[in-house]
């Protein structure tokens, strides 16, 4: 599968491990990433807020570069959650509102370029490896299944909401990335939190908001069992990750969470090496987590056996489906 | 019946053409003067003798009016330029009845619902409308005189769905001695008013007001029951419709068969009852739906009975312990086919409960002590799985905290649009039964409190002395996890917190409780599109059927012969269900009491000796009204079974085939008038 | 002020509170999105762009994604923030500063560079707590995952004419 | 050719139980749409004759439509899969006149789509006011119209 990719600022320093590891295991899952020459930033979430017809046209700067690098492919992936989020938002509104098109075209052509709405698929990676790669071509690469570790799958915000193209089959209770966990043998827990909000800017603005959000995803992830969080977005990783410090030091907590990303765990069950996939770059270690991959032999989950109910029992509980 | 006129051919025509003002419906926005002016004058050479326009064409004055200028001037034909056909064709072609003139020499022009009130520009209007009736003056024409045609009206009634508002039509037209078919596509009568324990705003237990309808219902000689059973084909008209019922396999012999449980009571297979018990119950692989089932019969359920799961043939118990002889347990009982005549149908299906599921940040399906209204109803009916206490998912304790969530699924554009009509006063009541069964703190969270019907209101006010808490705002999410430690310790594990916005405070709340009770709101049947094709009628964009006029005609569909009653129209509660049940079956009695109905006179009709036999036309007929004889090598059209709709008379090559009432002279004619350009005559000032 | 380019859907609030429900940093806002809607439609022009909610404002989409009227919130608070900025008129001046630090190095550098952002935000704001960031930016940039010096993409020019004429587009737009 | 003064007159067909009724039901919701189309109704779609599209385009009507129920839900069950059949060969016809085939629309309306329905009439309001008026008798007929790749009787033979 071929696609053109969008790394965005963050993965060139602070989410480091997040490109090594991608990167690792681009081979593995026969993904060929295509970068955008000389993309500029996607304005993250603070641009939009100073001049929406700029952060537009910053925005329509990449879809513009891509769209004329692109060769036999029109899928662009991001890694980021806000990158995948403002090209996909950029996109998807320029398609609906012909006046903002018209106004960022003629921005684009200041500049000698001009972005045609919908000529580019904006996917992001982990949309990419569930449903175009596939659980099972991922399960097939599996060298060293992550058995023993317990994951809490971490989706963030602005990947699954607002989803303009319904790629996400719920905004609210994805399975996608759980999925995926389970396909590299690893145990996902079941995590009610795993598309509430890492506070996002709020570190830096509002720190008391920021360290109530990241103490509750922290606290629930270690109630329901986890060895570690595994995340999509470079901006999640810090706040979960280098703010967890922040966090206890705020509240005298010592809770002690690694937080990495999917695509480690990938390069991890693939057998490539720690040093490759940046693993030792998050502020929590990680591993200690990591080292109860095949601790133990796997118990074999033991099926109940579905014993008649008795009056006087709990009452039936209605299924998810 | 009068002395008609004759109708000469075209040359000696005498037209009246009536353009009416509608109040200002019409008369605001097209210039009826001018229209009426134009067809006096430039319809002349047409054949208008006389042009009025009149403030209310549909009144007893301007029926009068026609009336009287046909006596006067010996009109031949009217043209009434004012609303839609639908509306008033009838009223104006009574009009020529009773004036002499034959009824279908009348044509209306509608120049309101398409003309008046969708366009602003008052000149295009006029002149559109101008247009419109240009064109209604020439197909009429080329009308010929037509008798209705009489249809008998079989006097057997269907009624489809067992539900409160299908009882109530059934024992209605039964009442009247006249046969009835109802037929129920679960086990037993009762719908989903049987699940409900207590109804308001009276607090009268539903059962004891059901029960009594159920078994009249059951055991009325006029009423032919056929539970567990559904409608798989319908077809033929009003009148005269032959419909297929089939009834789904119980594996229990009906006739032997005396309801006394002890094959229940010996099955060793219990499992979840997710339909009656909505979920919370148990029942056996063989069962009654519930105690008061009419008919009082048990049926098997093959995918949970050892017998058939496996195909190994294991079991049996019920067949040993069954004490009538013969053994009434049949276990290779199949499905049969029953076909009826009935005259007229009436739809009373019902509706499905919205799934909560489809809002998962309410947590119901993951968190165990979230319900939903139709399991709390289950929990208070004494009939029901716990006993009519109210308890938490464990079983046993009771909640100290119960949140009750209204519009669940409702006035929502990411769910269902609509408001479910009854959802608030069912939370009322069951905040009243909560609070009276377990003196619980009840916290209901709505947007608004709709409290529409008689003495409604008066039981909000009840409630609100049960001291219930009313928090407005819309629960944004139900999360079990606190939002750090000291919200934990404060309310102990187990708390489920209701995240929500008190609009009203203006500030965020999240109220801890120990159950939560989502107040589904009311869905059209999931199958409701399959099933209005099989019956012929629409459905709206939402799934509900749709009437014939929203407001003037509630219990008709478009389809002669079809009627709908209850929720299958539209979410409404329990009175006004039943009062449609008796509303279409009203209708009904009063169809079969004329014993025949008069139909629009549009057939088709092959001229043999222009029919070249090519045979085009015999592939075109789903009602298979047309056959070829092979002696003549010509074709025929069953005048009985041909609809009128026309596509053989489009597709004769040989135009060997005619419509009444849409013959291709009228059409053609009609294209004339519509196009044809009055500037070029002077006109005459 | 119903002109907000986000979504001319305003007028469809029915003040059901979902979105106040749902917003993380919902307690800490003076007024909820919802009080927002109800006090633009009041014509309170001040008391909006006063508010700290757009700034609060996490941009996580849960009260676009579950409002009932389908109204798009999280865009109207970016539009409140820009109309905040041309009226300038703000909560407290660190709030919207923080964009503008952001949009200043994007506009120089054409990317971001988290260390010049931080240290001249703080600087200018939270002076004490600079000292408190030091163990997080060593941390940082022990774990080589901070840049010290910002990289300038290649087609800054053309960057710089494309936004240059997006913004003066959008003072007429 | 399209002066701005240019108002097209449509001809539409409607079918009694579905697309005359969403029109009525435009009326009743006072939806505006332009005034260019007069109405006439058939009992169904199927009733609608291919000669009747060619008449009103030669009493001078500048486009054509023929709006019927949605497949599937045909009063007579089937009959507007007919209209449709008719509807595609029609535009064959109509390319051979010179006609231009978008100037004949056809399209589906419930009783329940009012407003679709209106949308859809302005919409062929603007398309045929852009194509310019029909005045199909003065019109020229193009010759080359036959295509180019019907085999001449001789090659098949061989």
């Amino acid at each position: 599968m071929k696609a053109l990719f969008y790394p965005g600022c963050s993965m060139q320093k602070n989410a480091r491990p997040y490109l090594d590891s991608l990167l690792a295991i681009r081979e593995d899952i026969d993904l060929e990433l295509q970068e955008i020459e000389d993309w500029n930033c996607c304005g993250a979430t603070e641009y939009m807020s100073v001049h929406r017809v700029a952060a537009h046209s910053l925005v329509g700067r990449n879809l513009a570069l891509a769209q004329d690098q692109a060769r036999d492919t029109d899928v662009l992936t991001a890694g980021c959650s806000a990158c995948y989020l403002n090209l996909a938002k950029t996109d998807a509104q320029m398609r609906e509102d012909a006046r903002l098109k018209v106004t960022v075209n003629a921005a684009l052509a200041a500049g000698g370029l001009e972005y045609k709405p919908g000529s580019m698929k904006v996917r992001h990676l982990l949309d990419l490896v569930c449903h175009d790669i596939g659980y099972e071509a991922v399960k097939a690469r599996v060298v060293k299944p992550l058995h023993g570790l317990k994951v809490a799958a971490y989706y963030g915000c602005q990947v699954v909401r607002p989803d303009y193209d319904g790629h996400w089959d719920n905004h609210e209770h994805p399975t996608s990335m759980d999925k995926l966990l389970a396909a590299l043998g690893a145990e996902p827990v079941d995590w009610a939190l795993k598309t509430q909000c890492c506070g996002g800017h709020m570190t830096v603005i509002g720190p008391d908001v920021a360290f109530g959000l990241i103490r509750r995803l922290i606290h629930g992830a270690q109630e329901a069992g986890a060895d570690l969080v595994v995340t999509l977005c470079p901006m999640c990783q810090l706040n979960l990750d280098a703010y967890q410090v922040e966090m206890n030091k705020h509240f005298h907590t010592d809770y002690r969470v690694p937080v990495l990303y999917f695509t480690q765990l990938m390069g991890m069950a693939f057998g490539k090496t720690a040093k490759d996939l940046g693993i030792g770059k998050e502020f929590v270690a990680a591993a200690p987590a990591l080292a109860k991959i095949q601790a133990e032999a796997p118990k074999v989950a033991e099926t109940k056996r579905k014993r008649r109910p008795k009056p006087g029992d709990a009452l039936p509980m209605p299924g998810m489906e | 019946m009068a002395k008609q006129n004759k109708p000469e051919r075209d040359g000696q025509e005498r037209i009246g053409v009536y353009v009416c003002h509608c109040g200002t419906n019409i008369a605001g926005v097209v210039d009826v003067e001018s229209v009426a002016k134009f067809a006096a004058e430039d319809l002349k050479d047409r054949g208008v003798v006389l042009a009025r326009d009149y403030t209310f064409m549909c009144s007893v004055a301007g029926q009068e009016l026609i009336e009287q200028d046909i006596h006067e001037q010996q009109l031949t034909r009217v043209v009434v330029a004012a609303c839609s056909p639908h509306l008033h064709e009838k009223t104006f072609r009574g009009v020529c009845e009773r004036s002499g003139v034959n009824p279908y020499l009348s044509e209306m022009a509608s120049i309101r619902e398409h003309v008046a009130w969708v366009h602003t520009d008052k000149a295009a209007a006029t002149a559109k409308a101008k247009a419109i009736v240009s064109g209604t003056v020439e197909r009429v024409l080329k009308n010929d005189p037509l008798e209705a045609i009489k249809v008998p009206i079989d006097a057997q009634t269907l009624v489809v769905g067992g539900g409160i508002a299908g009882i109530q039509a059934a024992l209605e037209v039964a009442e009247a001695g006249y046969e009835v078919v109802l037929v129920e596509r679960e086990a037993s009568l009762g719908g989903h008013m049987a699940q409900f324990d207590k109804t308001f705003p009276t607090l009268d237990c539903a059962a004891c007001i059901l029960t009594p309808k159920m078994a009249a219902a059951g055991s009325h000689p006029k009423i032919h029951l056929f539970t567990w059973s559904e409608v798989e084909k319908v077809e033929g008209y009003v009148g005269n419709y032959t419909v297929t019922v089939k009834k789904k396999p119980r594996y229990v012999d009906e006739d032997i068969c005396t309801g006394c449980g002890i094959c229940v009571e010996k099955c060793p297979i219990l499992v979840v009852d997710d339909k009656f018990e909505a979920g919370i119950g148990y029942r056996k692989a063989i069962y009654w739906p519930f105690a008061q089932a009419v008919p009082n019969l048990p049926v098997l359920d093959t995918e949970t009975c050892t017998y058939y799961v496996g195909g190994k043939g294991g079991c049996k118990a019920c067949e040993k312990f069954c004490p009538t002889v013969p053994n009434s347990i049949k276990f290779d009982q199949k499905a049969e086919r029953v076909t009826l005549r009935v005259g007229n149908i009436i739809l009373a299906t019902g509706w499905d409960l919205f799934d909560a599921r489809r809002i998962p940040q309410y947590g119901y399906g993951r968190l165990a002590n979230v319900f939903t209204n139709l399991e709390l109803e289950r929990m208070c009916n004494a009939a029901g799985p716990t006993g009519g206490k109210v308890v938490m998912r464990d079983g046993q304790s009771a909640p100290k905290r119960v949140a009750i969530i209204h519009c669940v699924g409702s006035r929502d554009r990411n769910y269902n649009r609509h408001c479910s009509a009854i959802c608030c006063m069912q939370s009322l009541k069951l905040a009243h039964l909560v609070k009276e069964r377990t003196g619980a703190e009840v916290y209901n969270f709505y947007i608004d409190i709709r409290t529409p019907g008689k003495e409604y209101d008066e039981f909000y006010q009840r409630v609100l002395d049960d001291g219930v808490h009313f928090v407005r705002g819309k629960v944004a999410e139900v999360t079990d996890i606190p939002f750090d430690p000291a919200e934990a310790s404060r309310n102990g594990s187990g708390a489920l917190y209701v995240q929500v916005e008190d609009t009203l405070a203006g500030l965020q709340r999240r109220v801890p409780v120990d159950m939560v009770v989502l107040s589904a709101g009311l869905e059209p049947r999931r199958d409701s599109s399959e099933v209005g094709k099989t019956f012929g009628i629409a459905c709206s964009t939402s799934g509900w059927f749709i009437e014939k006029h929203a407001k003037m005609d509630p219990i008709a569909t478009m389809t002669e012969g079809v009627f709908i009653a209850g929720c299958a129209a539209g979410p409404k509660d329990i009175p006004a269900s039943v009062s449609q049940g008796s509303a279409a079956a009203a209708r009904v009695l009063n169809y079969i009491r004329q014993g025949e109905l008069a139909l629009e006179p549009v057939r088709a009709s092959v001229l043999a000796e222009q029919c070249s036999g090519c045979r085009i036309c015999n592939g075109l007929c789903p009602f298979n009204a047309i056959s070829f004889i092979e002696e003549r090598k010509v074709t025929e059209i069953n005048a009985a079974l041909c609809q009128g709709c026309g596509t053989c008379v489009a597709a004769c090559p040989a135009g060997a085939i005619q419509g009444t009432g849409f013959s291709n002279e009228q059409l053609f004619a009609q294209i004339e008038g519509l196009l044809r350009d009055f500037s070029r005559e002077p006109e005459v000032v | 002020m119903a002109s907000t380019p986000g979504n001319n859907r305003l007028d469809h609030c029915i003040q059901c509170g979902s979105c106040g429900g749902s917003c993380p940093s919902g307690p800490e806002m003076d007024h909820t999105p919802r009080r927002l809607f109800a006090l633009i439609r009041a014509g309170e022009r001040d008391t909006v762009l006063r508010s700290n909610a757009p700034w609060y404002c996490v941009s996580c989409y849960y009260c676009t994604v579950r409002c009932p009227q389908e109204i798009h919130i999280t865009d109207v608070m970016y539009t409140l923030k820009s109309m905040a900025i041309k009226a300038g008129l703000f909560h407290d001046a660190a709030l919207p500063d923080f964009s503008e630090t952001f949009v200043d190095y994007v506009e120089k550098y054409g990317r971001s560079f988290e260390l010049g952002i931080a240290t001249r935000f703080n600087l200018r704001h939270h002076p004490l707590s600079l000292a408190g960031m030091a163990p997080m930016g060593l941390g940082m940039l022990k774990r080589g995952r901070m840049d010290l010096t910002p990289h300038r993409i290649d087609g800054m020019a053309q960057l710089t004419a494309i936004l240059e004429k997006a913004k003066a587009l959008e003072g007429t737009s | 050719m399209t002066d701005a003064t240019f108002e097209p007159v449509i001809i539409g067909f409607t079918c009694n139980w579905c697309s005359y009724r969403a029109a009525d039901l435009a009326g009743t919701a006072r939806i505006k749409y332009p005034p260019n189309v007069r109405l006439i109704r058939v009992m169904c779609s199927g009733r609608i004759d291919p000669t009747f599209v060619l008449k009103a385009l030669s009493e001078g009507a500048d486009g054509v439509l023929i709006a019927g129920c949605h497949p599937g839900e045909c009063h007579y069950l089937e009959q507007n899969y007919k209209a449709l059949r008719r509807h595609r060969l029609l535009q064959k016809t109509l390319a051979q006149f010179g006609i231009e085939p978008a100037r004949v629309r056809l399209t589906w309306a419930s009783a329940a789509e009012g407003a679709l329905f209106a949308e859809e009439i302005a919409a062929m309001v603007d398309e045929v006011k852009a194509l310019g008026p029909l005045n199909w008798p003065a019109r020229p007929v193009p010759v080359a119209t036959a295509p180019a790749e019907i085999p001449v009787l001789g090659e098949v033979a061989a």
